[in-house]
Protein backbone atom coordinates (compact mmCIF):
# COMPACT_ATOMS: atom_id res chain seq x y z
CA UNK A 1 0.00 0.00 0.00
CA UNK A 2 2.10 3.12 -1.29
CA UNK A 3 -0.66 5.66 -0.03
CA UNK A 4 -2.82 5.45 2.69
CA UNK A 5 -5.41 7.82 4.20
CA UNK A 6 -6.92 7.13 7.12
CA UNK A 7 -8.59 8.24 10.29
CA UNK A 8 -7.21 5.17 12.96
CA UNK A 9 -4.10 6.17 14.58
CA UNK A 10 -0.77 4.91 12.41
CA UNK A 11 2.25 3.85 14.04
CA UNK A 12 5.31 4.63 12.16
CA UNK A 13 7.99 2.33 13.97
CA UNK A 14 5.56 -0.38 12.20
CA UNK A 15 5.54 1.27 8.97
CA UNK A 16 9.10 2.33 9.19
CA UNK A 17 10.07 -1.06 9.99
CA UNK A 18 7.58 -2.75 7.09
CA UNK A 19 9.29 -0.47 4.78
CA UNK A 20 12.67 -1.75 5.60
CA UNK A 21 11.87 -4.87 5.01
CA UNK A 22 10.50 -5.21 1.93
CA UNK A 23 13.04 -2.34 0.75
CA UNK A 24 16.48 -2.68 1.90
CA UNK A 25 17.97 -0.77 -0.06
CA UNK A 26 21.03 1.82 -0.04
CA UNK A 27 19.22 4.25 1.50
CA UNK A 28 16.32 4.68 3.04
CA UNK A 29 14.88 8.31 3.89
CA UNK A 30 12.10 8.98 6.49
CA UNK A 31 9.83 11.93 7.93
CA UNK A 32 7.47 11.34 10.91
CA UNK A 33 5.32 14.23 12.15
CA UNK A 34 3.45 13.99 15.88
CA UNK A 35 1.28 16.81 16.93
CA UNK A 36 2.61 19.09 18.15
CA UNK A 37 1.70 20.76 21.73
CA UNK A 38 2.41 24.38 20.45
CA UNK A 39 1.58 26.88 18.40
CA UNK A 40 3.09 30.66 17.54
CA UNK A 41 0.28 31.36 20.22
CA UNK A 42 0.84 28.93 22.88
CA UNK A 43 -0.02 26.03 24.10
CA UNK A 44 -2.02 23.57 21.78
CA UNK A 45 -4.27 20.32 23.67
CA UNK A 46 -5.31 19.02 20.04
CA UNK A 47 -5.99 18.57 16.83
CA UNK A 48 -8.73 18.52 14.41
CA UNK A 49 -7.36 17.84 10.56
CA UNK A 50 -10.14 17.81 7.81
CA UNK A 51 -9.53 15.57 4.85
CA UNK A 52 -11.03 15.90 1.13
CA UNK A 53 -9.89 11.70 1.64
CA UNK A 54 -10.86 10.90 -1.96
CA UNK A 55 -8.93 13.80 -3.28
CA UNK A 56 -6.23 12.84 -0.67
CA UNK A 57 -5.58 10.19 -2.12
CA UNK A 58 -5.44 11.08 -5.36
CA UNK A 59 -3.03 14.05 -4.56
CA UNK A 60 -0.13 11.72 -2.70
CA UNK A 61 -0.31 8.81 -5.04
CA UNK A 62 0.55 11.59 -8.17
CA UNK A 63 2.72 13.21 -5.47
CA UNK A 64 4.78 10.02 -5.07
CA UNK A 65 5.05 8.87 -8.64
CA UNK A 66 6.31 12.19 -9.56
CA UNK A 67 9.24 11.78 -6.62
CA UNK A 68 9.75 8.30 -8.49
CA UNK A 69 10.86 9.71 -11.75
CA UNK A 70 12.28 13.07 -10.62
CA UNK A 71 14.68 11.47 -7.59
CA UNK A 72 14.70 7.92 -9.52
CA UNK A 73 13.16 6.05 -5.91
CA UNK A 74 13.44 2.75 -5.87
CA UNK A 75 10.28 3.02 -3.56
CA UNK A 76 8.32 5.19 -1.47
CA UNK A 77 5.30 5.01 0.76
CA UNK A 78 3.29 7.86 2.17
CA UNK A 79 0.78 7.38 5.41
CA UNK A 80 -1.31 10.61 6.36
CA UNK A 81 -4.10 10.75 9.44
CA UNK A 82 -6.84 12.31 9.79
CA UNK A 83 -9.35 13.53 11.79
CA UNK A 84 -9.55 13.63 16.11
CA UNK A 85 -5.78 13.96 17.59
CA UNK A 86 -4.18 14.42 20.35
CA UNK A 87 -0.78 16.51 21.20
CA UNK A 88 1.88 13.88 20.07
CA UNK A 89 0.02 11.45 17.83
CA UNK A 90 1.78 10.82 14.89
CA UNK A 91 0.02 12.57 12.06
CA UNK A 92 2.24 11.64 8.50
CA UNK A 93 4.80 8.96 7.43
CA UNK A 94 6.86 9.35 4.19
CA UNK A 95 9.45 7.10 3.28
CA UNK A 96 11.62 6.80 0.67
CA UNK A 97 14.27 4.54 -1.18
CA UNK A 98 17.37 4.84 -3.29
CA UNK A 99 20.69 3.95 -4.74
CA UNK A 100 22.51 7.31 -3.06
CA UNK A 101 21.27 9.07 -0.34
CA UNK A 102 21.04 12.53 -1.56
CA UNK A 103 18.33 11.24 -3.55
CA UNK A 104 16.47 9.57 -1.03
CA UNK A 105 16.57 12.73 1.22
CA UNK A 106 15.50 15.19 -1.48
CA UNK A 107 12.56 13.52 -2.31
CA UNK A 108 11.32 12.24 1.09
CA UNK A 109 11.62 16.41 1.54
CA UNK A 110 10.33 17.14 -1.88
CA UNK A 111 6.50 14.95 -0.71
CA UNK A 112 6.42 16.58 2.68
CA UNK A 113 6.88 20.27 1.25
CA UNK A 114 4.67 19.33 -1.74
CA UNK A 115 1.60 17.68 0.22
CA UNK A 116 1.78 20.74 2.94
CA UNK A 117 0.27 22.95 0.26
CA UNK A 118 -0.80 20.63 -2.13
CA UNK A 119 -3.05 17.48 -0.31
CA UNK A 120 -6.35 18.67 0.79
CA UNK A 121 -6.07 18.83 4.39
CA UNK A 122 -6.96 21.58 7.18
CA UNK A 123 -5.82 21.66 10.89
CA UNK A 124 -7.97 23.16 13.58
CA UNK A 125 -6.35 23.24 16.41
CA UNK A 126 -7.48 23.61 20.10
CA UNK A 127 -6.59 25.12 23.15
CA UNK A 128 -9.25 24.91 25.94
CA UNK A 129 -12.73 25.89 24.39
CA UNK A 130 -11.03 27.49 21.77
CA UNK A 131 -10.06 26.61 17.89
CA UNK A 132 -8.84 28.33 15.12
CA UNK A 133 -8.20 26.93 11.92
CA UNK A 134 -4.41 27.33 10.72
CA UNK A 135 -3.25 29.35 8.17
CA UNK A 136 -0.42 28.40 5.96
CA UNK A 137 2.66 29.49 6.82
CA UNK A 138 4.92 31.63 4.11
CA UNK A 139 7.91 29.31 5.13
CA UNK A 140 5.56 26.39 3.87
CA UNK A 141 4.79 28.73 0.68
CA UNK A 142 8.62 29.27 0.56
CA UNK A 143 9.56 25.50 0.76
CA UNK A 144 7.59 24.61 -1.65
CA UNK A 145 8.41 27.22 -4.55
CA UNK A 146 11.94 25.76 -4.31
CA UNK A 147 11.06 22.98 -6.07
CA UNK A 148 9.43 24.38 -8.61
CA UNK A 149 12.27 26.76 -9.40
CA UNK A 150 14.92 24.07 -9.00
CA UNK A 151 12.54 21.81 -11.61
CA UNK A 152 13.37 24.40 -14.48
CA UNK A 153 16.99 23.72 -14.11
CA UNK A 154 16.59 19.89 -14.39
CA UNK B 1 -27.17 17.54 -15.27
CA UNK B 2 -26.32 16.41 -11.98
CA UNK B 3 -23.28 17.32 -10.03
CA UNK B 4 -22.09 17.04 -6.63
CA UNK B 5 -20.56 19.80 -4.85
CA UNK B 6 -18.44 19.90 -1.71
CA UNK B 7 -17.49 22.27 1.09
CA UNK B 8 -14.46 21.73 3.54
CA UNK B 9 -12.80 23.48 6.57
CA UNK B 10 -13.82 27.75 6.93
CA UNK B 11 -15.48 27.60 3.56
CA UNK B 12 -17.92 24.33 4.42
CA UNK B 13 -18.32 25.88 7.95
CA UNK B 14 -19.11 29.66 6.33
CA UNK B 15 -21.46 28.02 3.99
CA UNK B 16 -23.04 25.70 6.72
CA UNK B 17 -23.17 22.70 4.37
CA UNK B 18 -20.70 19.50 3.59
CA UNK B 19 -22.36 18.70 0.36
CA UNK B 20 -24.72 19.36 -2.06
CA UNK B 21 -26.11 17.41 -5.37
CA UNK B 22 -27.35 19.69 -7.86
CA UNK B 23 -29.53 19.13 -10.80
CA UNK B 24 -28.98 21.72 -13.47
CA UNK B 25 -30.73 22.21 -16.82
CA UNK B 26 -27.70 23.71 -18.42
CA UNK B 27 -25.77 20.41 -20.31
CA UNK B 28 -22.64 22.02 -19.59
CA UNK B 29 -21.08 24.96 -17.06
CA UNK B 30 -18.13 26.86 -15.92
CA UNK B 31 -16.65 26.61 -12.36
CA UNK B 32 -17.33 30.79 -12.03
CA UNK B 33 -20.99 30.40 -13.09
CA UNK B 34 -21.12 27.56 -10.25
CA UNK B 35 -19.65 30.10 -7.70
CA UNK B 36 -22.04 33.13 -8.97
CA UNK B 37 -25.11 30.68 -8.74
CA UNK B 38 -24.70 29.76 -5.58
CA UNK B 39 -23.50 33.19 -4.43
CA UNK B 40 -27.13 34.09 -4.82
CA UNK B 41 -28.67 31.53 -2.00
CA UNK B 42 -27.29 34.42 0.76
CA UNK B 43 -24.34 36.68 1.72
CA UNK B 44 -22.42 33.89 3.78
CA UNK B 45 -22.16 31.69 0.49
CA UNK B 46 -21.74 34.87 -1.53
CA UNK B 47 -18.52 36.27 0.79
CA UNK B 48 -17.48 32.84 1.15
CA UNK B 49 -17.03 31.57 -2.07
CA UNK B 50 -15.67 35.19 -3.75
CA UNK B 51 -12.79 34.71 -1.16
CA UNK B 52 -9.69 35.55 -2.94
CA UNK B 53 -7.69 32.37 -1.56
CA UNK B 54 -10.15 29.98 -2.33
CA UNK B 55 -9.32 27.13 -4.34
CA UNK B 56 -11.57 25.07 -6.02
CA UNK B 57 -11.29 21.57 -7.67
CA UNK B 58 -13.56 19.60 -10.34
CA UNK B 59 -13.18 15.71 -9.97
CA UNK B 60 -10.59 15.79 -7.18
CA UNK B 61 -7.94 18.39 -9.63
CA UNK B 62 -7.48 21.92 -8.60
CA UNK B 63 -8.87 24.10 -11.49
CA UNK B 64 -8.59 27.61 -12.98
CA UNK B 65 -12.25 29.39 -12.50
CA UNK B 66 -13.00 29.08 -16.34
CA UNK B 67 -12.82 25.30 -15.93
CA UNK B 68 -15.83 23.23 -17.25
CA UNK B 69 -18.31 21.43 -15.47
CA UNK B 70 -19.89 18.66 -16.78
CA UNK B 71 -23.24 15.50 -15.72
CA UNK B 72 -21.44 13.35 -13.18
CA UNK B 73 -18.72 15.58 -12.05
CA UNK B 74 -17.48 16.58 -8.43
CA UNK B 75 -16.84 19.83 -7.73
CA UNK B 76 -15.22 21.29 -4.38
CA UNK B 77 -14.70 24.67 -2.87
CA UNK B 78 -11.97 25.15 0.16
CA UNK B 79 -9.04 27.16 1.58
CA UNK B 80 -5.27 26.61 1.20
CA UNK B 81 -4.29 23.47 2.13
CA UNK B 82 -2.45 23.32 5.84
CA UNK B 83 -1.76 19.46 6.22
CA UNK B 84 1.21 17.89 7.19
CA UNK C 1 22.58 5.67 23.87
CA UNK C 2 22.82 8.06 21.56
CA UNK C 3 25.58 7.13 19.72
CA UNK C 4 26.14 3.43 19.07
CA UNK C 5 29.16 1.15 17.42
CA UNK C 6 28.78 -2.49 17.04
CA UNK C 7 29.83 -5.39 15.74
CA UNK C 8 26.26 -7.14 15.94
CA UNK C 9 23.74 -6.47 13.66
CA UNK C 10 21.48 -3.52 13.76
CA UNK C 11 17.43 -3.50 13.70
CA UNK C 12 16.79 -0.05 12.22
CA UNK C 13 12.83 -0.78 12.64
CA UNK C 14 13.48 -1.75 16.17
CA UNK C 15 15.55 1.93 16.55
CA UNK C 16 13.26 3.82 14.27
CA UNK C 17 10.31 2.33 16.66
CA UNK C 18 12.53 3.42 19.96
CA UNK C 19 13.11 6.59 19.01
CA UNK C 20 9.36 7.90 17.63
CA UNK C 21 7.84 6.51 21.17
CA UNK C 22 11.03 8.76 23.47
CA UNK C 23 10.40 11.77 21.10
CA UNK C 24 7.69 12.42 19.45
CA UNK C 25 8.27 15.55 18.24
CA UNK C 26 6.79 17.74 15.21
CA UNK C 27 9.54 16.56 13.30
CA UNK C 28 11.83 13.13 12.62
CA UNK C 29 13.43 12.51 10.11
CA UNK C 30 16.03 9.00 9.91
CA UNK C 31 18.03 7.43 7.64
CA UNK C 32 18.69 4.01 7.24
CA UNK C 33 21.47 2.32 5.25
CA UNK C 34 22.22 -1.24 3.55
CA UNK C 35 24.68 -2.95 2.44
CA UNK C 36 24.29 -2.53 -1.85
CA UNK C 37 24.89 -5.47 -3.83
CA UNK C 38 26.37 -3.77 -7.05
CA UNK C 39 29.25 -0.98 -6.65
CA UNK C 40 30.45 0.72 -10.29
CA UNK C 41 32.31 -2.65 -11.22
CA UNK C 42 29.92 -4.93 -11.01
CA UNK C 43 28.32 -7.26 -8.35
CA UNK C 44 29.11 -7.38 -4.36
CA UNK C 45 28.66 -10.33 -2.17
CA UNK C 46 29.36 -8.66 0.92
CA UNK C 47 31.17 -6.24 2.72
CA UNK C 48 33.88 -5.71 5.04
CA UNK C 49 33.57 -2.08 7.51
CA UNK C 50 36.51 -1.78 9.25
CA UNK C 51 36.80 0.59 12.64
CA UNK C 52 38.34 2.46 14.93
CA UNK C 53 35.92 2.24 17.85
CA UNK C 54 37.18 4.36 20.20
CA UNK C 55 37.52 6.85 18.03
CA UNK C 56 34.66 6.63 15.95
CA UNK C 57 32.40 6.66 18.87
CA UNK C 58 34.12 9.97 20.08
CA UNK C 59 33.70 11.37 16.63
CA UNK C 60 29.55 10.39 15.96
CA UNK C 61 29.28 11.80 19.73
CA UNK C 62 31.03 15.22 18.34
CA UNK C 63 29.12 15.15 15.28
CA UNK C 64 26.15 14.92 17.03
CA UNK C 65 26.36 17.53 19.58
CA UNK C 66 27.54 19.93 16.40
CA UNK C 67 23.90 19.04 14.79
CA UNK C 68 21.89 19.85 17.83
CA UNK C 69 23.40 23.12 18.44
CA UNK C 70 23.76 23.79 14.83
CA UNK C 71 20.03 23.08 14.16
CA UNK C 72 18.21 23.46 17.28
CA UNK C 73 17.69 19.82 17.11
CA UNK C 74 15.33 18.43 19.96
CA UNK C 75 16.86 14.51 20.01
CA UNK C 76 19.24 13.23 18.15
CA UNK C 77 20.83 9.16 17.38
CA UNK C 78 23.58 7.38 15.49
CA UNK C 79 24.06 3.77 15.35
CA UNK C 80 26.61 2.70 12.93
CA UNK C 81 27.88 -1.22 12.22
CA UNK C 82 31.24 -2.61 11.63
CA UNK C 83 33.02 -6.10 10.90
CA UNK C 84 31.57 -8.50 8.52
CA UNK C 85 28.55 -8.07 6.34
CA UNK C 86 26.07 -9.01 4.02
CA UNK C 87 24.50 -7.66 1.01
CA UNK C 88 20.77 -6.15 2.76
CA UNK C 89 22.62 -5.98 6.05
CA UNK C 90 21.92 -2.66 7.77
CA UNK C 91 24.57 -0.74 8.08
CA UNK C 92 23.96 2.72 9.68
CA UNK C 93 20.81 4.38 11.62
CA UNK C 94 20.59 8.35 12.11
CA UNK C 95 17.51 9.87 13.68
CA UNK C 96 17.00 13.63 13.97
CA UNK C 97 14.15 15.59 15.67
CA UNK C 98 13.23 18.93 15.66
CA UNK C 99 10.21 21.60 16.13
CA UNK C 100 10.36 22.09 11.95
CA UNK C 101 11.07 19.90 9.39
CA UNK C 102 13.65 21.63 7.84
CA UNK C 103 15.77 21.58 10.49
CA UNK C 104 15.56 17.67 11.28
CA UNK C 105 15.82 16.94 7.14
CA UNK C 106 19.20 18.92 7.08
CA UNK C 107 20.43 17.51 10.46
CA UNK C 108 19.99 14.28 9.03
CA UNK C 109 21.71 15.06 5.76
CA UNK C 110 24.84 16.71 7.81
CA UNK C 111 25.14 14.07 10.04
CA UNK C 112 25.20 11.42 6.86
CA UNK C 113 27.40 13.87 4.93
CA UNK C 114 29.85 14.21 7.72
CA UNK C 115 30.03 10.95 8.90
CA UNK C 116 30.64 9.70 5.57
CA UNK C 117 33.94 11.21 5.46
CA UNK C 118 34.65 12.19 9.15
CA UNK C 119 34.15 8.62 10.89
CA UNK C 120 36.97 5.94 10.93
CA UNK C 121 35.43 3.55 9.09
CA UNK C 122 36.51 1.53 6.54
CA UNK C 123 34.81 -0.33 3.76
CA UNK C 124 36.25 -3.16 1.78
CA UNK C 125 33.65 -5.07 -1.03
CA UNK C 126 33.69 -8.59 -2.08
CA UNK C 127 33.03 -9.92 -5.16
CA UNK C 128 33.76 -13.65 -5.17
CA UNK C 129 37.24 -14.31 -4.71
CA UNK C 130 38.35 -10.53 -5.07
CA UNK C 131 38.30 -8.16 -2.28
CA UNK C 132 39.23 -4.44 -2.90
CA UNK C 133 38.86 -1.32 -0.27
CA UNK C 134 36.53 1.27 -1.24
CA UNK C 135 38.03 4.86 -2.15
CA UNK C 136 36.65 7.90 -1.17
CA UNK C 137 34.10 9.50 -4.26
CA UNK C 138 34.13 13.02 -4.99
CA UNK C 139 30.34 13.39 -4.72
CA UNK C 140 31.33 12.18 -1.16
CA UNK C 141 33.72 15.02 -0.62
CA UNK C 142 31.61 17.42 -2.33
CA UNK C 143 28.42 16.80 -0.01
CA UNK C 144 30.78 17.13 2.92
CA UNK C 145 32.35 20.57 1.89
CA UNK C 146 28.26 21.92 1.46
CA UNK C 147 28.50 21.81 4.95
CA UNK C 148 31.40 24.00 5.56
CA UNK C 149 30.32 26.63 2.73
CA UNK C 150 27.07 26.64 4.16
CA UNK C 151 28.86 27.23 7.76
CA UNK C 152 30.58 30.55 7.09
CA UNK C 153 27.33 32.15 5.94
CA UNK C 154 25.69 31.64 9.22
CA UNK D 1 57.90 7.93 27.09
CA UNK D 2 55.36 4.93 25.94
CA UNK D 3 52.97 5.27 23.09
CA UNK D 4 50.68 3.15 21.34
CA UNK D 5 50.32 3.04 17.77
CA UNK D 6 47.74 2.23 15.38
CA UNK D 7 47.34 0.96 11.82
CA UNK D 8 43.90 0.80 10.41
CA UNK D 9 42.74 -0.50 6.51
CA UNK D 10 44.99 -0.16 3.52
CA UNK D 11 47.75 1.32 5.84
CA UNK D 12 47.63 -1.88 8.48
CA UNK D 13 47.62 -4.10 5.42
CA UNK D 14 51.20 -2.48 4.05
CA UNK D 15 52.97 -2.89 7.46
CA UNK D 16 51.24 -5.93 8.13
CA UNK D 17 50.66 -4.65 12.15
CA UNK D 18 47.59 -3.64 13.27
CA UNK D 19 48.94 -2.22 16.49
CA UNK D 20 52.72 -1.20 18.25
CA UNK D 21 53.73 0.08 21.79
CA UNK D 22 56.49 2.23 21.21
CA UNK D 23 58.94 2.57 24.24
CA UNK D 24 60.71 6.33 23.38
CA UNK D 25 63.75 8.14 24.52
CA UNK D 26 62.38 11.32 24.14
CA UNK D 27 59.66 12.76 26.56
CA UNK D 28 57.85 14.22 23.42
CA UNK D 29 58.06 14.03 19.56
CA UNK D 30 55.58 15.47 16.66
CA UNK D 31 53.63 12.75 14.29
CA UNK D 32 56.04 14.06 11.54
CA UNK D 33 59.07 13.10 13.56
CA UNK D 34 57.89 9.42 14.71
CA UNK D 35 56.68 8.62 10.56
CA UNK D 36 60.33 9.47 9.44
CA UNK D 37 61.61 6.70 12.48
CA UNK D 38 58.82 4.23 11.34
CA UNK D 39 59.51 4.33 7.90
CA UNK D 40 62.84 3.45 8.54
CA UNK D 41 61.23 -0.34 9.71
CA UNK D 42 61.25 -0.97 5.31
CA UNK D 43 60.33 -0.04 2.16
CA UNK D 44 56.67 -0.77 2.87
CA UNK D 45 56.40 1.24 5.89
CA UNK D 46 58.76 3.90 4.12
CA UNK D 47 56.25 3.91 1.62
CA UNK D 48 52.77 3.84 3.45
CA UNK D 49 53.53 6.13 5.80
CA UNK D 50 54.30 8.68 3.24
CA UNK D 51 51.12 8.56 1.23
CA UNK D 52 50.39 11.90 0.35
CA UNK D 53 46.28 10.87 1.59
CA UNK D 54 47.68 9.38 4.60
CA UNK D 55 45.47 10.65 7.46
CA UNK D 56 47.27 10.92 11.58
CA UNK D 57 44.68 11.11 14.59
CA UNK D 58 46.08 11.40 18.28
CA UNK D 59 44.74 10.45 21.16
CA UNK D 60 41.52 10.01 18.60
CA UNK D 61 41.40 13.92 17.06
CA UNK D 62 42.35 13.77 13.59
CA UNK D 63 45.71 16.01 13.37
CA UNK D 64 48.90 17.78 11.34
CA UNK D 65 51.93 16.17 10.93
CA UNK D 66 52.88 18.99 13.40
CA UNK D 67 51.21 18.15 16.11
CA UNK D 68 53.32 17.08 19.35
CA UNK D 69 53.25 13.72 21.23
CA UNK D 70 53.25 12.68 24.37
CA UNK D 71 53.66 10.03 27.01
CA UNK D 72 50.78 7.93 27.45
CA UNK D 73 49.13 8.90 23.65
CA UNK D 74 47.16 7.06 21.11
CA UNK D 75 48.77 7.51 17.62
CA UNK D 76 47.08 6.16 14.57
CA UNK D 77 48.03 6.38 10.73
CA UNK D 78 44.57 5.72 8.31
CA UNK D 79 43.47 6.44 4.56
CA UNK D 80 40.73 8.67 3.73
CA UNK D 81 37.32 7.06 5.66
CA UNK D 82 34.89 5.39 3.56
CA UNK D 83 32.12 4.83 6.31
CA UNK D 84 28.30 5.48 6.25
Amino acid sequence: MLVHVTDESIDPGRLATGFYSRHPDAAVATFAGFVRDFNDDGHVDSLYLECYVEMATRVLNDLGNAAQQRFGLRAWQIVHRYGEMETEDPIVFVATSADHRGEAFAACEFVMDTLKTDAPFWKREHSGDEGQWVTVKDVDKDRRERWSTEGLDQ
Amino acid sequence: MTITVKFFSLIREAVETEQLTLELNDSSTTVEALKNELGLRGEAWNEALSHPNLIQAVNQRVVFKEEVIKDGDEVAFFPPMTGG
